[in-house]
């Protein structure tokens, strides 16, 4: 479709994407979060990387569960639709929108609580079918918007505000995904906008289900020093592995100084992902190399970021399907209808 | 007892008696005679006894007769049982392979043994074909004790086998020594036996499960999403099945439909929000245990104004229940699904056509009021093969998609707020994602106002609900209605639902005969329109007829139409049997004699 | 105006408002003078607008009296929304170190000043203690205008800091700065003022949520298990907080309870099965969303007969609807909840205290009835303090655990049939995992017989339905009956539900005043007992009062007591303000005019 | 408890246990599965290790979902208590049943469609949880009580009886809860009792979350050519890894000529478990080596048996609670209630 709104006051100096729209243009109403909430910093890296990819604000289609997470999607690109599920179950929401119609850029944010607790089933099996969307957890270990009770991914040793310390195992979003087949994984830091944009980015353009784990701290319940998802905790155990650079085709980046041991990764839609910083010899397409180092690092207590697994070859839904090319929601009654004579012959069957 | 009596065969599940069975229902059914087919079955894959019951029955009725006058006694485990149902003066008929115990007889009954078993292994081989010709074999015996055309037979196996001659011709010499059996050695034809009839003609059999699956293919359904559960699992069987062959471009071989079998139930109403939401028709098949766990999406989608279609082709409650056992307990569930103040259009079909017709119905429905729908159907209209008239298509129809903005008007500048009472019916305008940057708005379960912005305000609350509930008005006018069969001047009345039609309709027949007339009207839909309130409020007296423990119907009729409870008398079955006419005659006598002896 | 009016106080949520809100109002209630204080929080953590109301009321009413006559607007955002709404004659203190746009002025008001910032800044660090010290400064304020015993406030402070000397003293500080600045600027006191009374004696002010918890403790429930979701979650938090205290034991430090945060509600109503099951009393709160997800598990409770207490603490619905605001909108889901034919025992505590009393009632029938039970309380009795009288506690109580049968009687050859209606109450026994090889049986949620066998028989089936029907008239005689105030000779009557009770009672008086009078039924549980038929009966018109749209109370009084719907009149309050007595008194007016006019 | 159903008759020859009991007393209702379902040999090896581990019938208790495979728990120990739950959400009626008795022996039975679809969450959260029960998934690759579709452990390229193949990747879950941190994973086949059996009675041995993945072939609609649940398919990939023989310490069997490389695992009741054919250097209690090497095998189509995994050291529910001894649900309330006069002091606060 070709109905882009176009910026009205046409003398701004704030720079245009080509499609002529400026940052603002990928703005969402105001936040309601608290000052400060890592959460924010997300929303600010995806007006970010959209404006950066030049997709054109509605035919993206936004989606979430509940929590302070889950809100976000009201904060960026207003010009979208949005939607807001119920809570754990916005997974199959994003299925049966993408059923209906596969050609929209689909991004759904979620928090850990969301995700991995009461949404556990339906995101593994999101993962499974391997939806093409983007799918952002906001993991800051709480439960913000019930206030502070932890989540699923709070670590071990972790103390709530009232002082109670978790002693359950957390679920990690990045091996957990990685078990059930997920073909893009990453992890990144909300504070990082520097890695988190180019992975948005190329998480976006990754054709089926691409995941990332971003460490998102809640300021106001888990942001103190007991905290594993503090700031400071993060920042100190911080291990970026990988750095992505997403390149689109038509503009190549060339790397000012490339570095020797840079990897690029072909996507589907013919861009390319640059992996850097893989020195130690780190393939995030061999799956056993992955899983063995990702739970070294993990015993370690580091906690590795960047584009951690890829595997380009997986087939989506609609590849699965068969599906046509045309929206099912767009398909004319008469391309849907077998007609009355058509009804005649199936009757024969019950005469 | 021509063309009128009961034939019950005695079995055990996975031997491959089904297919037996419908070759015997159909066979009578192509000799022009009307026939019920009622399949009762265990909740287990193999090994389990399973009843098949087919009533011949020349006035056409819909529902069981509640007396067995041929038994076919195939299930050695059951078949003390058996031979108690045997109505005085029928015929028991059993594989006489092996001696059955003395003690078993009855005096009042013949009972005929045939050593199927034994001529089947001399015959056949190896072992599973052995095993399913003898239930082709008691076909046979049965066509000589009822006079059942061989040649009719032969030309259904021929449609089902095609061009396999050497199946068709085993099963044939499977056929006719069961025949030559009987013949021989006994009187045929049975008192009870057929007469070649015409009153099948433009009818079919069917099931309302392949039904529903049909009209979801005619409706323009793209997005189907759902779980297995009996009895409702052949509905997306069907739908798939027939999009297979219907909705494959002939020439890319691309498909123009999409099933997903979700993880669960939660999820299958989730995907069919999401799809609905993105503009496409999108349905689920299910049964109570699903509903329940649809409940928090329900009252989403109400709240939200997606639309959605769910079949819930109910069985035997609460919880678990009897899933092979029928039952029409899911109103309540249904009707007021999900917390907070939340009610749902529901249809009623009363038989595989309803099933077909009312499919298209449902989805415009959905559409049009923006909020989701059922159709409540049950596991003896999905699972049973009913006669019912020929489905026609009229070419006419066009889905009515309801109050759609797209791209072009929103381009021309045409204005939109989601949730904004326009029109003043209640039903607000929407837009769909991808259509263009002017249609863009947030869907939330949570508080919003007429333009979707969230909101914790008193009055733009209380203006959403309000609004919610004029549409609640709306939907009374654009429901089916009822289906009234009346006559002035009389007092008494009886109210069904769904497959309890085929109950009342020959109650009322067996009723007139002993001089009592009831007018009848069938609710097709929830809410009630103004019709049938109007009807009861004509009548001194209404049997409400349904299947189900707490009289679901009768509580919703007196609080949504606000007719006086001492009103309606309330008749119910809910054993899991499909209802019996004796039932609702028993019933209502009980009241009228008390009334009269008052 | 002494000792009757509202002081309102509007701030951001996130800066500590609530303990100063809290401190003013404890201080009113100290002072002798009955207080009812209602929160009106945003549905997120930090930064948006909210309230907290006190009414002063001499007469001790319980509700909203619907009219502002204080204002405290410290958030400038709600500035011009928070004027209008003084009412005619009142005050408004804003923080005048910013100044107010002019336009925001009204004549028949008064506007009041203090430069609570500026005077906090000058004395208080860091930034956070100042944002702190603001809200204690307008207490400190308000003390002065409305008169307040600064006394009552140390004291107060004391009991909160203990010996953090510090913080007494900075408090301190900042109450007497704005004491002083009240004082110097201002005609003290406002005509709005406060004199010491002595009807608060023998009185607490609590939130019913600790209530239910510590009632919960008091009940002998040792397995919590729950999902965190407002406006439920301090009930479990109160529950945890008094079990870490009153729970462990004191040598071995062992806790003598169990609470577990599930995954989700599913996952906690069948934890809460689960323990039941295997004999421990076990609960969880929830709200109105986690009811549409424990659907399907309610039908297994009732159905298997597993004893289950649940807190419904109701909120806005439907859907996820206002989270933060309060309705009685879930009388239907939790009633009828799950597929099938269900129905459940429900209670409906009207105040805190009665959250308290009705604990270890619930848990009483839950095990005695074997089903699970709710309680239905909202948002308004669950997260606002209420003054009610002190909570006693009868020591003869021993928890009512049902028919059990322990290991010993087995061993002693007692039969045991698990589903054998032994006392013709519908009620069968039980046993429990672990005990003794004689007690063992099959739970399931299908069909079963007495022996606790598999079937799908019809008439085993019948004979279960049946008997659990049984039960639920054995329930009617069991659960709370209602609390009645009647006069012989009136027509015309008030019911009403839970928390509306606050506002019928003011109402009743307001109309009393006006000649009118009404007799008064508060229902409390579910099933009615017969007492709730009778008394409808006995009048000519029965105002129903409930806080939802649909008017689900005056439904279930229809439907299940066979009263008349045209003797029933609605009265709804649905915006998600506790309902004021007001709406009461506008909507018995608005008829009984109308039935004079007629 | 010392309630033991004493064997009536004395004089039969059949073996008996320790407890004077028969195999035959640990049997329960007659099954009603298809003919050589392989769910039916599973039930067999559960008489068998209960009997042979000398566990009193009634100090068990049975759990399962719904599904062929969870309707089994009838058909063993008909003197233990036992709970036919809802679909997929048995973990949450044994998590509380735990909670409130934490000293029977928890045996839960699930099938695929049963645990890793519907139920996914909730088997994830119980492994989370480390709840002290032996879980057994009695997996076909598909649901056989629905007849025959595919569950999520269908593997890719299996058909059904009518023919559609699957398409979708399979959840494993022994990978997927060796992910989540459960300490004791094992898999076996339901036609290998010599195998199931000594398993089982570790699992049930074990302190904390033991789960067992048993293939185990639907011969209805799972066990033809196309399927790769079927015996045939299962037989020929089969890969016994590890075996184990449980060893109770009251009657320590020494192996006749014990394997150099056998490795004894000591399990928290003092009794310990032996690994054989750990030749290739196995060891199922280095996480990253084990999870590398099962994604490696699982590439290669291959299937490991065996006791994959265990970890020792992990707290279960009740440990981490710091219950109290006396199960919860003996409680005597004098235990329970504070009284009228700790009332009076709480009143205090609020007054
Ligand atoms: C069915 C249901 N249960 C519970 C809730 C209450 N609830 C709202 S948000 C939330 C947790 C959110 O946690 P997370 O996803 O981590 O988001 P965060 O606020 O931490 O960003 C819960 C339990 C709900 N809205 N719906
Ligand atoms: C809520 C709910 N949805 C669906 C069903 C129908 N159902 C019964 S068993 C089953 C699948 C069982 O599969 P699995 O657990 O693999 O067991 P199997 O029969 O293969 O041993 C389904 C979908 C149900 N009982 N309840
Ligand atoms: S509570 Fe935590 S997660 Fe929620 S908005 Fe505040 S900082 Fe963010
Ligand atoms: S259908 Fe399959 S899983 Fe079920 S009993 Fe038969 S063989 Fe076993
Ligand atoms: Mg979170
Ligand atoms: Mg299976």
């Amino acid at each position: 479709m070709s109905f882009i709104s176009r910026p009205k006051v046409t003398h701004s100096s704030a720079p245009r994407n080509r499609l002529g729209l400026r940052k603002r243009d990928y703005e969402g109403g105001m936040s309601t979060l608290c000052a400060g909430c890592g959460h924010d910093s997300i929303t600010a890296a995806f007006v970010q990387a959209f404006w950066e990819l030049d997709v054109p604000p509605h035919q993206v289609a936004k989606m979430s569960g509940i929590g302070c997470s889950s809100k976000t999607p009201a904060y960026f690109l207003s010009q979208a639709h949005g939607i807001n599920t119920v809570h754990g179950r916005m997974p199959s929401i994003a299925t049966g929108a993408n059923a209906a119609h596969g050609g929209l850029s689909y991004v759904g944010v979620s928090g850990d609580g969301d995700s991995l607790s009461i949404g556990l089933g339906q995101l593994a099996h999101a993962i499974r079918r391997n939806l093409n969307m983007l799918y952002v957890i906001e993991n800051n270990g709480v439960y913000g918007l019930t206030k502070g009770q932890f989540s699923a991914s709070a670590d071990v040793g972790s103390k709530t505000k009232k002082g109670e310390a978790n002693e359950q195992p957390p679920i990690d979003p990045v091996t957990f995904s990685i078990n059930l087949g997920a073909p893009f994984v990453a992890r990144s830091f909300s504070g990082d906008k520097a890695q988190l944009v180019p992975l948005i980015k190329a998480g976006l353009k990754h054709r089926g289900f691409a995941l990332i784990d971003v460490l998102s701290p809640c300021v106001t319940f888990n942001d103190h020093e007991d905290s594993t998802k503090s700031y400071n905790y993060t920042r100190q155990f911080y291990h970026p592995a990988v750095h992505t650079d997403f390149v689109p085709p038509y503009e190549r980046i060339e790397l000012d100084d490339p570095k020797r041991d840079a990897l690029r990764l072909e996507l589907h839609d013919g861009t390319s992902l640059l992996l850097k910083e893989v020195g130690a010899g780190y393939d995030p397409t061999d799956r056993p190399v992955v899983l063995k180092y990702l739970d070294e690092r993990k015993q370690l207590g580091e906690v590795v970021t960047g584009l951690l697994f890829v595997n380009r070859e997986k087939p989506d839904l609609h590849a699965r399907n068969g599906t046509t090319r045309t929206p099912l929601r767009d398909l004319e009654y008469a391309k849907l209808k077998p007609g009355a004579e058509i009804l005649d012959k199936v009757m024969a069957r019950y005469r | 007892m021509i063309n009128d009596f009961v034939i019950k065969i005695a079995t055990v599940n996975g031997t491959g008696s089904a297919s037996a069975n419908t070759l015997l229902m159909k066979s009578i059914f192509r000799m022009g005679v009307p026939v019920v087919g009622k399949n009762f079955f265990p909740s287990n894959i193999q090994g389990l006894p399973t009843w098949y019951e087919i009533r011949v029955t020349k006035d056409a009725y819909l529902c069981r007769s509640g007396k067995v006058n041929v038994l076919v006694a195939m299930n050695a485990e059951t078949y003390r049982q058996d031979l108690a149902e045997v109505a005085p003066g029928g015929f028991l008929i059993y594989d006489s392979t092996w001696p059955r115990d003395r003690e078993l007889q009855r005096d009042d009954i013949r009972v005929l043994g045939i050593p199927l078993a034994q001529m089947c292994n001399e015959t056949f081989s190896p072992a599973r074909v052995r095993i399913l010709m003898k239930n082709i074999c008691y076909v046979g015996a049965l066509a000589a004790l009822l006079e059942i055309d061989l040649d009719v037979i032969e030309g259904l196996l021929k449609e089902t086998f095609r061009d396999k001659q050497k199946l068709i011709d085993s099963n044939m010499q499977a056929v006719r020594m069961g025949y030559g059996y009987a013949i021989e050695h006994f009187d045929c034809p049975l008192p009870f036996h057929l007469e070649p009839m015409d009153k099948t003609a433009g009818h079919i059999m069917i099931d309302g499960n392949t039904a529903a699956g049909l009209g979801c293919v005619y409706a323009g359904a793209t997005v189907g999403a759902w779980y297995p559960i009996t009895p409702s699992t052949s509905l997306m069987d069907a739908f798939n099945a027939f999009c297979s062959r219907l909705r494959v471009d002939s020439e890319s071989g691309e498909r123009n439909y999409c099933i997903v079998q979700a993880e669960d139930e939660l999820s299958a109403i989730g995907m069919v929000l999401g799809a609905s939401w993105n503009g496409a028709r999108s349905f689920t098949p299910t049964s109570g245990p699903g509903v329940s766990l649809m409940a928090e999406w329900i009252g989403y989608g109400y709240f939200t104004e997606i639309p959605a279609v769910i079949f819930d082709v109910q069985r035997v409650g609460p919880s678990t229940g009897m899933p092979t056992r029928t039952q029409q307990c899911d109103l309540y569930s249904c009707a007021y699904a999900s917390h907070g103040d939340t009610k749902h259009p529901c249809l009623y079909p009363s038989d595989p056509k309803e099933c077909f017709e009312m499919a298209p119905v449902a989805f415009d429905l959905a559409e049009r009021l923006q909020t989701p729908v059922f159709v409540l159907s049950d596991l003896d209209i999905g699972m049973n093969d009913w006669m019912v008239p020929e489905f026609t298509w009229d070419e006419t129809y066009e889905p009515d998609r309801g109050k759609v903005i797209r791209a072009e008007e929103l381009e021309d500048g045409r204005s939109f707020q989601r949730y904004a009472d326009v029109d003043g019916d209640g039903i607000p305008w929407r837009t769909l994602p991808g259509d263009h940057p002017a249609g863009s708005y947030f869907t939330r379960g949570s508080g919003h106002t007429a333009a979707a912005k969230y909101t914790e305000d008193a009055d733009e609350y209380r203006k959403l609900v309000d609004r919610l509930a004029r549409k609640w008005e709306t939907a009374k006018d654009w429901v089916p209605g009822p289906v009234v069969d009346e006559r002035q001047g009389l007092k008494y009345a009886v109210l069904a639902i769904g497959s309890s039609d085929g109950a009342v309709r020959e109650a009322r027949d067996k009723l007139a005969g002993q001089g009592v007339e009831l007018n009848y009207l069938r609710v097709r839909a929830f809410p009630f329109s103004d019709e049938v309130s109007d009807f009861i409020d004509r009548h001194e007296r209404v049997f409400v007829v349904e299947q189900n423990r707490d009289a679901q119907l009768r509580m919703m009729l007196i609080t949504e139409t606000g007719v006086s409870s001492e009103k309606l008398v309330s008749v119910r079955q809910y054993d899991g049997m499909p209802i019996e006419s004796r039932t609702v005659v028993e019933a209502i006598n009980a009241v009228i004699d008390n009334e009269v002896a008052a």
